[in-house]
């Protein structure tokens, strides 16, 4: 069978990497990101990039990281706060940025996933980010055209995967990853533990491993957290 | 402008005004900041969920310091926990349920509102922007829009205004507007707003020169 | 808290039930339908509905009972053989039918459910379901706009479901359910399983309870199979 | 049309034809009839995971009969059994998977081919119109489509012809034809179809007196 699971990182980057190409990353601020793949992107140093991720990480962790190292051309994300070299590279001109409302941003990608090139939606009309797009009317109703996104590669982090590309992701580190792994061309998952095969309820499987081309053990899993907030036991 | 200091309600009582409008079994998104603190008035006579548009059904207190999960976090990017009733869908699946109308309300915070409904709480020109999240998404797709903000900015510039100076997050969406001197609703968004409730020690009159959105009296 | 769980089919339909309403109903052929609602609906009598389903059941069972009592109007659906009472009244004109590709159908009710009034699909492009619809170029290829679709009422069939309306669905009677449940103004759910609170893993809830209005223990779980295919046991 | 009888091959022997073209690692779907018997003769060197439409990934063979499950069925509502790799998706997310161009090959049945690709099998005017089922969707998104049909209808009429003369499922999507008579496979999109393989004891001439369409010769 053709094997899916990769020994490291670079090796299932490789052959799949070139300056000027659209990445698109799973996760939600620093919840579910593929921590291991987006330092074998910094360490392969491939350049000019373009990224479709919610979030562009913080300054030091994350997709910080690729921002860092200048390896980012553009981003395609819906909020970008938290990071401040993000803030120092756009003022000087030196970053693009495509801001797009969270929804649209999370069905976009699932539309370019699922072969659709474009969507009305009604989230945007009559605001910034409708401007330029084509408006329709729908029983009387305006809704702003949004399109697909489709990625050279797509990179998520999930809890589980098999050796099939069966991938299966924890609580709210799913997010962004279930449709970030379908609008790939090519996807690289990388994965908490290795589950041998059958052990997934086929009921609970959340990405199938027809979207999935290579996977990884990841060696990096610190899940930085952004907000701890905590409550006392009660008395 | 009020001559006196007015101060009004404080940032508790904004989110307890807004919690009063929760009813038994609706399914809630609360915005960052003060929103947040609504979960904390909600009636122990009504059972509500709340949702998050990072994927997240059925959102619990802040957890215990050894229980902080770094996976279970809510849209502010806060460490929560989970309840009996949690589930977790994908951020495609979570706006399909925001932009379906399938949640009751929503709890907002803003920088202005406009006497026809429209809401700008995204950016500033001039300053840095950092995007718009998942707002627009909310005021596009929920079914009722509650904004909670201070009357005036902090140099006394109205923020209840005739139309929004800054970029607008959505048009003719706002339901309700709290503010930490009064409250105004309308019926529905072909309808203006009304004055409803004025907060202790705050007059029709005081509300009335720092406001420059018309509005009816109840 | 506000009760979902109804004592029966019957208590769980009052109220939402109106001549020349539009039903949404899960399944695929015989599998995954809601069989116990379906026989409320024949019971209720409720006439001159529109029905949209990706089949119609057979002559005697599914759907397929509603056709015979004569009360449906019209049928959205992608394939309706199989089905004799339909063949009859479809040609001597007592029956609407809007064909819809399988795939289309299903995007159409997530659409719906999702707050999407419209999108592009190539699917059809160039055929007679694509006629009197508009077509859009993007990148040099047509695409056809399909249109969300929402019912009055949306019934489905899960496996399991909790006081709180969260649903679980069993392998392949998976199919529309989960769509046609969040396309409904109202969604009346049959399980064949009411579970504790908590039962469920939050990583493995197919639908949350915020699309499920009601609720009953499905009392008709016949699961009538359409062609049983076997294989011997190996030597 | 052929003066002498000629029978070239048999059902099976195009179900193992187009079983020779998938390769290890490919998702395949395969339609109702002839084409869902591909599954019999894929080579045990290759690895292939079966999808079905309705939202089975991971389909295996007919189960044992004391295993019949009435949830697991595939497209041909045909009882089916769980592998390892067995995973489900809503009818939404199959289809997404198919429109999306996540399958290699679909291999399917036809009433008519045309010359340009065009393909009809799923209605005859006058007749009964059952509905498209999937067709349509997986001939505009599956990335290779292989026919599998008879060369010429009952009554000697050519079935791989100029045009259709029936309502099209899909325009320009075929890529490759395997009739009893004759292969023909075209290079890409814009290009015609050529001859490749002939059945046993058919000849080029056979083939060219009960074909209407234009093709190229290997």
């Amino acid at each position: 069978m053709a094997e899916k699971i990769f020994d490291d990182a670079r090796s299932a980057l490789a052959g799949l990497l070139f300056d000027g190409m659209t990445i698109a990353a799973g996760g939600f601020g620093l919840c579910g990101i593929p921590e291991t793949l987006i330092d074998a992107l910094v360490e392969a140093g491939v350049g000019n990039l373009t990224i479709i991720s919610n979030n562009a990480g913080v300054d030091n962790f994350g997709l910080g990281k690729l921002l860092r190292t200048h390896q980012v051309k553009k981003m395609i994300s819906s909020y970008v706060g938290e990071n401040r070299e993000f803030e120092r590279q756009y003022l000087a001109g030196e970053l693009e940025i495509e801001f797009c409302p969270q929804g649209t941003l999370a069905e976009r990608i699932r539309a370019g996933g699922a072969g659709i090139p474009g969507f009305y939606t009604r989230t945007g009309v009559g605001t910034l980010i409708a401007e330029g797009k084509e408006l329709k009317e729908f029983e009387g109703e305006s809704f702003v055209l949004e399109r697909g996104l489709v990625a050279d590669l797509a990179i998520v982090k999930a809890r589980r995967g098999d050796r099939y590309g069966n991938l299966q992701f924890h609580k709210s580190a799913r997010n962004f990853n279930p449709m970030v792994a379908t609008c790939g061309r090519a996807t690289v998952a990388e994965v908490e533990e290795l589950v041998p095969d059958g052990w997934f309820d086929p009921d609970a499987v959340h990405t199938p491993g027809v979207f999935v081309q290579r996977l990884i053990l990841a060696t990096s899993n610190e899940k930085r957290i952004e907000r701890r907030t905590v409550r006392q036991e009660e008395a | 402008m009020i001559g006196r200091t007015v101060r009004g309600w404080t940032r508790e009582d904004l989110a307890a005004r807004a919690a009063r409008e929760l009813r038994d079994g609706f399914y809630v998104n609360l915005g960052i900041g003060i929103p947040t603190l609504v979960s904390n008035f909600i009636s122990p006579d009504i059972d509500v969920t709340l949702q998050s548009e990072n994927g997240m059904i059925g959102l619990g207190p802040y957890p215990l310091e050894d229980r902080v999960d770094p996976d279970i976090i809510n849209a502010g990017k806060e460490t929560v926990s989970e309840l009996t009733r949690t589930s977790y869908v994908s951020s495609a699946d979570s706006f399909g349920m925001i932009r379906g109308g399938h949640i009751d309300v929503s709890v907002l915070g803003a920088m202005e509102v406009a006497e026809d409904g429209n809401l700008a709480n995204w950016m500033v020109p001039g300053r840095m922007v950092k995007g718009p999240g998942g707002a627009m998404d909310l005021v596009a797709g929920v079914r009722r829009i509650i904004v909670l903000m201070d009357h005036v900015a902090k140099d006394g510039t109205p923020k209840f205004r005739k139309t929004c100076s800054l970029p607008l997050t959505g048009r003719n969406v706002v339901d309700m507007l709290i503010t930490n001197l009064a409250v105004f609703e309308r019926a529905d968004r072909q309808s203006p707003f009304v004055l409803k409730e004025l907060a202790p020690g705050v007059s029709r009159e005081d509300v009335r020169a720092c406001t420059e959105a018309a509005y009816g009296e109840a």
